[in-house]
């Protein structure tokens, strides 16, 4: 007789199968994984803006508190992107010429904003309050990351739910006197996690996890 | 063998009406079975095929403008939140129950009669399955998202599925089912695959079916572990038709609404999926066994059998909406007393709701008479009505109930779009295309269990002959 | 797993096929030749015979048990999920509803049972029958095609430097109606 | 128009207002845009591109630019597949979204906080007072100022739904002549050469045609424009004008005046064909005032109503009768007779009685009885379409009975011309006739299409060569004119006007023209070479002078106008321009007996055998200037519930007489005139009379307004503006399909007995703790048995409840507008309501009680009730709808899959399903209005009322930064917030003192369906009626 399969498509035949099940098994997961890398979350990526603004330089260099431009964080739920004419208080006077503020001064004389390029963003249905965190002792660089050492700002963490939910459930981890929101280099003394609790009562902190906290 | 005789399904030993007419060997039925396989797609065949694949194309244009537009495309408003998706839905997955209990309850008690149309019922379970399935999904707001959302795998937002929501409980009933329904069908179906690989003339089709029979050479020790494998899927398939339909019936059941939150639901929706899962495959089986040659398994005896379980599972519905409505009126509630003698019988779409009584209620009381039931024209027009009956069971219960709720200010009428008819003619349409390759490409006997009957009835002496003509 | 097939010494295994005419006749042959001391026997018929298991001196079989296991797992882990996903991880207040709802979680633990234990009973019968394995040494028989039609055949392996000729005459006189030897493939 | 002009005149405005800090305008960079398009808060195109849904590019919504602080506006129908993939893996394109921030952020602002500015909104010539919140200058919201005697705080449907208007898309946006566009200089300079040669004749052929206005500025300008041109002629005109008020009181005071109507010591109110709850520019203020003596006590107010149509306050009646409009003033008449014995200032007014009766003389004398005992406590009020006659009657009536000076007074009218009826036109329609009018100005209100029918306008103003019209549409009017000039919208303009009592409202612009609108004060400042100043400006002069004479007067506070001006800006009124009453108003009862003897005459025998037609101005479109407005078209009629459509009204027994079904198309004929509408049966109205509501049939307007409905005013003259007799009424055999909200009239359609949803039940009963009610409505609240443990809510700070008293509803629906506009709630269309698809998350159930032909109405705001034991959270698969920890039914939008399970188990029905995509096709100009703090909901998600979690959540915030607690009355829902009769109250159920813990303690709280065990947090306050002893009986 012609037999039609032999010996070598039992191998075949045993290998479909396994790669049959590795892709049912590897496709979602391989998925899930890929949603948990830095890449998907777009993280860890200096984003070129249309100005070379350096956070670095501005802030330790110069000293200027993040409040002086982003000076609704602790009122509004933006923290706010400077308006040019912010830029100009300073830059009218000093780096006047610089070509590398070409590109503010003509926003401002033309009037036509700057076109920035965002770098964190939670979830278009989410509506996080820059207010309420800052004045709850939730410090700057427990979100956006250590600003001040970038050159070019770029996502720190990934802003997902489970990122947010961390912390709403667990707040003490991240508190820290309100006078520090903005101190990057701000540790707390002693025990974390005492001070943690300690900073829960003096900052008055109620967490919610209830789902219109942020989604309305 | 003692068979131990289920209350439900009546089969008289005082009727010898042969399971297997005529002489045969195994290699005969093995070559009467596979006729129709071998033999090439005939006119009929062809046509058919075209209307049902006509009848897919509208499926799939159904489908396509769904997604596109919305559910805005199909009838349904507030408070009518649920239609034709899940009637249809209902619908489908009640004709498919009959088909795994045709073949797993009927195994488990040994009912000889089984094995000429347990695969055919399981095909047809299998098929009634997929089209259930396409509307759990399509009628959601955001398939996209209820794809995967309805699933519990860990996300990055932290959050999982609502475990005492019916609907999820559908999710892992209905999923469950359909992959049960499937092994136990490809099961079964092995040993006829090798059969069919070593029987075919073509190479090609030596090849396909010889993929499928996965090498399958009736080995001894394999047959020992196989019976136990496809008795213990047949066993778990029991319970799992139960506890599908009753969890589709919890979808209504555990609900506030007048109409929906009705105790009796559970052991009612199952009979009346065995109901109209009888009807479909008698609907299917009679030009089947006509056409492809199956006079010969598919006896009378096995047609009347069908027929009392009609009568005796319509009787069981019968009664359902008896209490239904007994309990109504027993217990006070204005609501509950209002649903049922006032909205269905007297309310816009009463005309459905008789029309499901006629054909739920009366037409199997035709099955009394022997004459009915062996008449092949009153079967198949029953069944038909049948099937007609059930669906119009499923709209009273679906869109009867909401479009007359609590609060009068809120009431509104149904009507359905072509979007709706469109889908429902569709899933037919798929249901026969799937159904028609079936008969075309897999025989639509279990030839390896007419073979285990035949040697059964061959030398069991208190079966009847099996040569005997009728 | 497939025999051994290195390039260099290759050693095809052997295997005497025998036909026998009805099952009834398969059914004795296979007693006679087991207690003839043949070891590697298996059948090959087109449906179950009652007796042969006995016959081939088989034991319990292994599938109800696996089954056992997978609806135990498939109930455990159903439950767990749900304890785990609505009172551990995320409790949520859901209509005044307990997180932990034992009522709620009957219809998915149920489920999820049959679930685990159907496909275990599907898987483990196809892993202990070490299927789906298109080529086995039986098939290179002409006449074996026969087995899933209409006919009732005995295998024996033979034994590494087993006699052949020995076993042919051991079947024809258990009753096979015919008989011949095979030899596997190489690829 | 030049680019160059607008731009320089746009930044001469700016400059000009950059001292002005309570300004919100922010225009800049965006004057550069295309003339056609949205200006004026955007500042580029890429902006303007960024807020259009990307999805139709195939994008992902991070491909989308944005505002700051308004991140979420155009969200959910930017999800779409796309959203799928990119959240199950991640973005698969790099981010390149942009952050446009400001040039010069004006100092007042706070990106993502909103700004509230008062402004007014003139309907009819009376200006009430709105609070608008605006979100980086786009204006999202419109409340009412509390500080404004009119509006109190609260707000009409008209009002609420000006944002709709002021976005919307369809409104014109080209000056032209003719068929040619022109630049607005260009008609400045066309005007003053045409002024030029008006010098010479004095402006003999020059008209303006205005609608009637209580405008300071206004009338200024037209006192310049008459110096100027003294033979120049100004006529008011408006449709619904009601004529006969002003003609009344000067038939009874012998001076043209207008009543004052003040609820609080009102214990008796008897209307006459007044819908004064739902009519009106006192509507809001008497909605207050009124519902503040609702109170169930022996103090309760009793209000009868006369009236022809059922009406809201004929809705909101203790005792109603039904009687055709023309026989109001016999009934009058008949009133007098019955109260004259026992009223000596009637003295011959009590003999006017003629004829037969067409009412039960047993009502008539009991409310008469009724009035005379509660003299200086009572009221009369006649409606808009009475005859003078009538309205002389009632302040004869009001004088006689004590209540002139306790509940209402006569003042002298504030609008610059008394009258603005036909009459009032007539003369100028003689004038176009003889051919003597060469120029006029129209200002009013589409008076082709609102005008009567026999004066045939449309063919007239065609023989004046040079006819200039400013409107908002272009519309049935601006068909015909020389000159067009598109309307600024309210919100977009400057202005000035007056409430009802006088007291001066500045409106002040939200946002600058989007599409160039100019005001009124624009175009006739025009005719005294000043349209290039800007409203502002022209503003400032009247009032700085005005100012000046106050200081000249002596009031030391007007001593920096600046400082002034200021205040008025931001308090939206100006302190001490009330109005008073007309010191020395009497009436000589002998003399107007002489007078209205013939008229009563005249009246009856128009009042001649046939039926009835009757005209009303619409309580959703109102005269057909919000016809575009899709939430008002939208808006369930109050009464009919009908929605996209007008329909002839009638009662059961006339459509049985005439055999005539709802949705029977018909033919009304009378005078050799006919109109084609649908039927539609409603109870409660008079026999032999039907009721036609104007504002429908418009022919030219926007997309939204035109060709829905029938026109009544083709049938409708200017002898008989508001009642006529002798109609035949003929059923074409065609048919015709409404959307309706509510087709059930009543809350046992087919004679089931359940306890009824909106519990009704008379003073006695309520006040009785012992009644059938007081143990019934005990059996309806409190928990019912239920096996779970109830969550416990104790630790909470806020335990978020609300309270609907159902007895000071009135079911005017403000509050569905209100909702609609805070929520983003997009509109369906008539089809998708038609289909029972509407998605106002806050409906209000009327039901009728008692017989169809003379019932008794309950309205019932229901919105989601916040079940405790919410029966929709367990069925959702997905968690998208579950509780929050102060008790709030929260609904996640974003993590709804749509399987609609919620809404089946909704046993309340309160819950909307985005069935399309509703919120696809909503324009870029729409999109600036919505609500940033709520998300716009996608296609195939749910949605529902969440007690305006937003607000909540926001006030949460700012007491939590300030370490306080949130107070009771500081956090109103938006339709607490608009509700004119404070129907509504919020508020936490944790704080024992707070309003809604007080009423959910009240004795006539109930739960609806209290038997499902839902425990919900809305409670419901039985409605009472005040039923005259007398009369209990008849009802």
């Amino acid at each position: 007789m012609n037999l039609l399969f032999r010996p070598k498509h039992n191998t075949l035949a045993q290998i479909s199968l396994f790669l049959v099940a590795a892709g049912a098994v590897g496709v979602p997961g391989g998925l899930m994984l890929y949603a948990r890398t830095p890449y998907a979350r777009q993280m860890q990526e200096p984003i070129e803006q249309p100005i070379q603004f350096d956070h670095r330089h501005h802030t330790r260099d110069e000293g200027i508190d993040c409040r002086y431009c982003h000076n609704t964080v602790d009122k509004s739920p933006s923290a706010s992107i400077p308006p040019t004419q912010l830029c100009l208080n300073c830059h009218s006077q000093i780096w006047n010429k610089s070509p590398i503020l070409e590109k503010v001064r003509e926003s401002f004389i033309q009037n036509k904003p700057i076109e920035w390029r965002r770098v964190t963003k939670v979830a278009e249905f989410a509506y996080f309050n820059h207010s309420i965190h800052v004045n709850k002792g939730v410090g700057c660089v427990s979100c956006h990351g250590r600003v001040d050492q970038m050159a070019a700002v770029e996502k720190e963490e990934p802003l997902t739910m489970g990122f947010c939910l961390d912390c709403h459930r667990h707040p003490e981890k991240n508190l820290r006197p309100v006078s520090e929101v903005v101190n990057m280099d701000w540790k707390p003394e002693g025990d974390p996690e005492e001070t943690g609790r300690r900073l829960l009562v003096e900052n008055d902190v109620h967490t919610r996890t209830s789902c219109t906290t942020c989604h309305r | 063998m003692a068979a131990p005789e289920p209350a439900i399904l009546p089969n008289d030993p005082l009727e010898p009406i042969p399971l297997i007419e005529g002489k045969h060997t195994d290699r005969t039925i093995n070559d009467s079975l596979f006729d129709h396989v071998w033999r090439g797609p005939g006119k009929g065949w062809w046509m058919l095929f075209g209307c049902a694949l006509s009848a897919l194309g509208l499926l799939v244009i159904a489908i396509t403008y769904t997604l596109y537009k919305g559910i805005g495309s199909w009838g349904n408003n507030i408070p009518v939140g649920w239609a034709f998706g899940i009637i249809n839905f209902v619908w489908w997955i009640g004709i498919g129950h009959a088909g795994t209990l045709i073949s797993a309850i009927l195994l488990l008690f040994q009912q000889k009669w089984r094995t000429s149309i347990n695969r055919f019922a399981e095909a047809m379970t299998l098929f009634a399955v997929i089209c259930a399935l396409l509307f759990p999904l399509l009628h959601t707001g955001r398939p996209w998202f209820a794809a995967y959302w309805l699933m519990p795998y860990p996300s990055v937002h932290r959050i999982w599925p609502q475990f005492k929501s019916p609907l999820t409980w559908d999710v892992f009933a209905v999923s469950t089912y359909f992959t049960i329904s499937l092994l136990f069908w490809f099961l079964g179906l092995v040993p006829d695959l090798a059969a069919l690989r070593d029987s075919s003339k073509s190479p090609t089709k030596r090849l396909i079916y010889g993929i499928f029979a996965m090498g399958w050479r009736g080995s001894g020790r394999h047959w020992a572990e196989y019976k136990w494998a496809y008795l213990l899927l047949a066993g778990l398939s029991t319970p799992l038709v139960l506890s599908v339909h009753t969890i589709v019936s919890f979808d209504f059941a555990v609900s506030v609404l007048p109409g929906w939150h009705t105790t009796i639901f559970p052991p009612y929706f199952v009979a009346g999926a065995v109901f109209s899962g009888f009807a479909m495959v008698l609907t299917w089986m009679l030009p089947a066994r006509e056409f492809l040659g199956l006079k010969h398994v598919v006896t009378p005896k096995h047609l009347e059998n069908m027929a009392k379980v009609m009568l005796v599972t319509g009787m069981m519905v019968t009664y359902g909406y008896v209490m239904e409505h007994f309990i109504a009126w027993y217990s006070g509630s204005e609501y509950e007393y209002s649903q049922f003698f006032r909205v269905r019988q007297h309310g816009p779409l009463a005309p459905i709701y008789w029309l499901m009584v006629t054909c739920n209620c009366v037409v199997p009381q035709l099955f009394w008479s022997k004459r009915c039931r062996t008449n092949l024209w009153v079967l198949w027009v029953a069944s038909i009505l049948i099937n007609v009956g059930m669906w119009c069971e499923r709209f009273t219960i679906v869109v009867i109930s909401l479009h007359r709720d609590f609060l009068p200010s809120s009431w509104k009428n149904y009507s359905p779009t072509w979007v709706d008819i469109t889908l429902f003619i569709g899933t037919i349409g798929l249901f026969s295309t799937l159904f028609l390759l079936f008969l075309k490409f897999v025989p639509a006997v279990a030839v390896t269990e007419v073979k285990e009957l035949r040697h059964e009835l061959a030398h069991d002496p208190t079966a009847e002959p099996a040569g005997e003509t009728h | 797993m497939s025999a051994g097939h290195e390039d260099s010494g290759f050693v095809p295994r052997r295997f005497v096929i025998a036909e026998f005419a009805t099952p009834e006749g398969l059914l004795a042959g296979t007693t006679k030749l087991r207690e003839a001391g043949h070891k590697q026997l298996d059948t090959h018929t087109p449906m179950p015979i009652h007796g042969l298991e006995k016959a081939l001196g088989l034991g319990r079989p292994m599938i109800p048990t696996i089954v056992l296991g997978g609806a135990i797992a498939g109930a455990l882990i159903a439950y767990s999920m749900i304890y785990f996903c609505n009172v551990i991880d995320f409790p949520i207040n859901v209509g005044n509803r307990p997180l932990h709802g034992p009522p709620a979680n009957i219809p998915i633990t149920f489920e999820l049972a049959i679930l685990l234990a159907g496909t275990s009973s599907f898987f483990g019968f196809f892993t202990l029958a070490r299927l789906p394995r298109p080529y086995h040494p039986v098939f290179e028989s002409e006449a074996f095609t026969r087995a899933s039609i209409d006919g009732y055949f005995l295998s024996v392996e033979l034994p590494a430097g087993g006699n052949a000729d020995q076993v042919l005459a051991d079947v024809r006189g258990a009753g096979a109606v015919g008989a011949e030897l095979v030899l596997e493939s190489e690829r | 128009m030049s680019c160059d002009e607008s731009q320089e005149k746009a930044k001469a405005e700016r400059e000009e207002r950059k001292g002005k800090r309570s300004l919100p305008i922010f225009g800049g960079a965006a004057q550069k845009n295309v003339d056609l398009e949205p200006r004026g808060v955007w500042r580029s195109m890429d902006e303007r591109a960024g807020v259009l849904p990307s999805s139709a590019k195939g994008e992902f919504p991070a491909g989308a630019s944005e505002l700051e602080g308004v991140s979420r506006r155009g969200f959910m129908q930017v999800l779409g597949v796309s959203t799928a993939v990119a959240t199950l893996g991640a973005a698969c394109q790099k981010p390149n979204e942009k952050i446009v921030p400001f040039v010069r952020r004006p100092e007042e602002m706070t990106p993502g906080n909103a700004m509230h500015f008062a402004t007014g909104y003139a309907l009819e010539g009376y200006t009430s007072g709105l609070l608008v919140e605006s979100h980086i200058g786009h204006p999202t919201k419109v409340e009412g100022n509390p500080s404004h005697p009119d509006t109190l705080g609260a707000t009409t449907a008209f009002e609420q739904a000006l944002i709709l208007g002021l976005y919307d898309d369809d409104r014109a946006k080209q000056i032209r002549r003719s068929d040619k566009p022109i630049a607005w200089t260009t008609f400045l300079s066309e005007t003053r050469a045409r002024c030029l040669g008006f010098a010479g004749n004095g402006g003999a052929g020059l008209r303006f045609l205005t609608g009637p206005t209580t405008s300071p500025l206004l009338a200024d300008l037209r006192r310049r424009i008459l110096e100027r041109f003294p033979r120049a002629k100004f006529v008011s005109y408006a449709s619904v004008a009601g004529d006969g008020a002003v003609d009344g009181a000067k038939l009874a005071f012998g001076k043209p005046l207008v009543a004052r109507n003040r609820l609080t010591q009102a214990s008796v109110i008897l209307s006459l064909d007044a819908d004064f709850l739902n009519d009106g520019p006192e509507q809001t203020r008497l909605s207050r005032e009124f519902s503040g003596r609702r109170e169930p006590t022996r103090d309760m107010n009793r209000l009868y109503v006369v009236e022809p149509a059922m009406t809201v306050t004929g809705m909101t009646a203790d005792h109603r009768l039904r009687l055709r409009g023309g026989d109001v003033p016999a009934f009058t008449a008949a009133l007098c007779a019955m109260l004259a014995p026992k009223l000596p200032g009637l003295g011959a007014l009590g003999t006017l009685a003629q004829g037969a009766p067409a009412w039960d003389q047993k009502w008539l004398s009991a409310v008469a009885a009724d009035l005379e005992r509660n003299r200086g406590r009572c009221l009369v009020v006649a409606g808009r379409r009475q005859p003078a006659v009538v309205h002389a009657l009632v302040a004869a009536l009001n004088s006689a009975l004590e209540n002139i000076g306790k509940t209402v007074e006569y003042g002298a009218p504030l609008t610059t011309d008394t009258n603005s009826g036909p009459e009032a036109l007539r003369g100028l329609v003689e004038e176009i006739a003889a051919g003597v009018v060469e120029t006029l100005v129209i200002t009013a209100d589409n008076p082709v299409y609102g005008g009567p029918v026999d004066f045939k306008l449309a063919q007239l103003f065609k023989r004046v060569p040079n006819v200039i019209y400013t409107a908002l549409y272009e519309d049935e009017t601006a068909g015909g004119c020389n000159y067009f000039i598109p309307a600024a919208h309210s919100l977009e303009s400057w202005g000035d006007g007056r409430a009802s009592d006088g007291v001066v409202t500045v409106i002040q612009p939200l946002i600058d023209p989007l599409w160039g609108g100019k005001t009124e004060a624009d175009v006739l400042a025009a005719f005294v070479n000043e349209g290039d100043q800007g409203t502002h400006a022209l503003l400032q002069k009247y009032w700085g002078s005005e100012a000046k004479l106050a200081t000249a007067k002596g009031g030391a506070a007007f001593a920096a106008f600046d400082a002034v001006w200021e205040r008025w800006l931001a308090d939206g009124v100006v302190p001490d321009t009330g109005a008073g009453a007309e010191a020395g108003a009497t009436i000589n009862a002998q003399a107007l007996a002489q007078a209205a003897g013939p008229l009563l005459a005249r009246e009856g025998a128009a009042r001649g055998n046939g039926i009835e037609v009757a005209f009303a101005p619409d309580p959703k479109v109102f005269d057909g200037r919000f016809a575009n407005n899709a939430w008002l078209q939208e808006l369930p009629q109050p009464v009919t519930k009908l929605t996209w459509d007008n329909a002839i009204l009638l009662s059961p027994a006339t459509a049985e007489k005439l055999s005539i079904e709802t949705g029977d198309w018909l033919t009304v004929s009378i005078k050799q005139r006919a109109v084609d509408g649908p039927a539609m049966i409603v109870p409660g109205h008079a026999d032999e009379a039907i009721t036609l509501p104007l504002g429908y049939g418009r022919e030219r307007t926007g997309h939204i307004g035109a060709q829905v409905g029938f026109n009544a005013n083709a049938i409708r003259t200017s002898e008989a503006p508001w009642f006529d007799r002798g109609a035949t009424v003929s059923v074409t055999g065609s048919k015709y399909r409404f959307a309706i909200t509510q087709d059930h009239w009543t809350m046992a359609p087919d004679g089931r007995e359940i306890p009824p949803p909106a519990v009704a039940a008379p003073l006695s009963e309520v006040l009785n703790p012992h009644s059938t009610l007081n143990e019934e409505l005990e059996g309806r609240r409190g928990p019912q048995p239920y096996i779970h443990q109830p969550w416990d809510y104790s630790k909470q700070q806020y335990k978020w409840g609300m309270a609907i008293d159902l007895n000071k509803c009135t079911g005017c629906s403000a509050c569905i507008v209100a909702c609609q506009s805070e929520n983003n709630i997009p509109v369906v269309g008539k089809d998708n309501t038609w289909r029972g698809r509407e998605m106002h998350w806050l409906r209000v159930d009327r039901y009728f009680e008692g017989s169809p032909a003379d019932p008794l109405v309950v309205t019932q705001p229901l919105g989601c009730v916040q079940c405790e034991t919410a029966p929709c959270e367990y069925v959702c698969p997905v968690n998208a709808t579950v509780h929050s920890d102060e008790g709030l039914n929260e609904m996640v939008y974003n993590r709804c899959i749509g399987t609609r399970y919620c809404s089946n188990n909704c046993p309340y029905k309160v819950r909307r399903f985005n069935f399309l995509n509703y919120t696809n096709d909503v324009s870029p100009a729409r999109q600036m209005g919505m609500n940033p703090d709520v998300t716009v909901r996608s296609r195939g998600v749910m949605e529902k009322c969440t007690y305006c979690v937003q607000r909540i959540e926001r006030k949460r915030i700012e007491t939590r930064i300030q370490g306080r607690a949130i107070a009771d009355g500081e956090l109103l829902t938006a339709c607490q917030q608009g509700c004119p009769t404070q129907a509504i109250v919020f508020g936490s159920l944790q704080d024992p003192s707070a309003k809604v813990s007080k009423a959910h303690a009240d004795p006539r709280r109930y739960d609806l369906l209290h038997e499902l065990a839902t425990r919900p947090r809305t409670a419901y306050l039985a409605r009472v009626r005040n039923l005259n002893p007398e009369l209990a009986k008849v009802d």
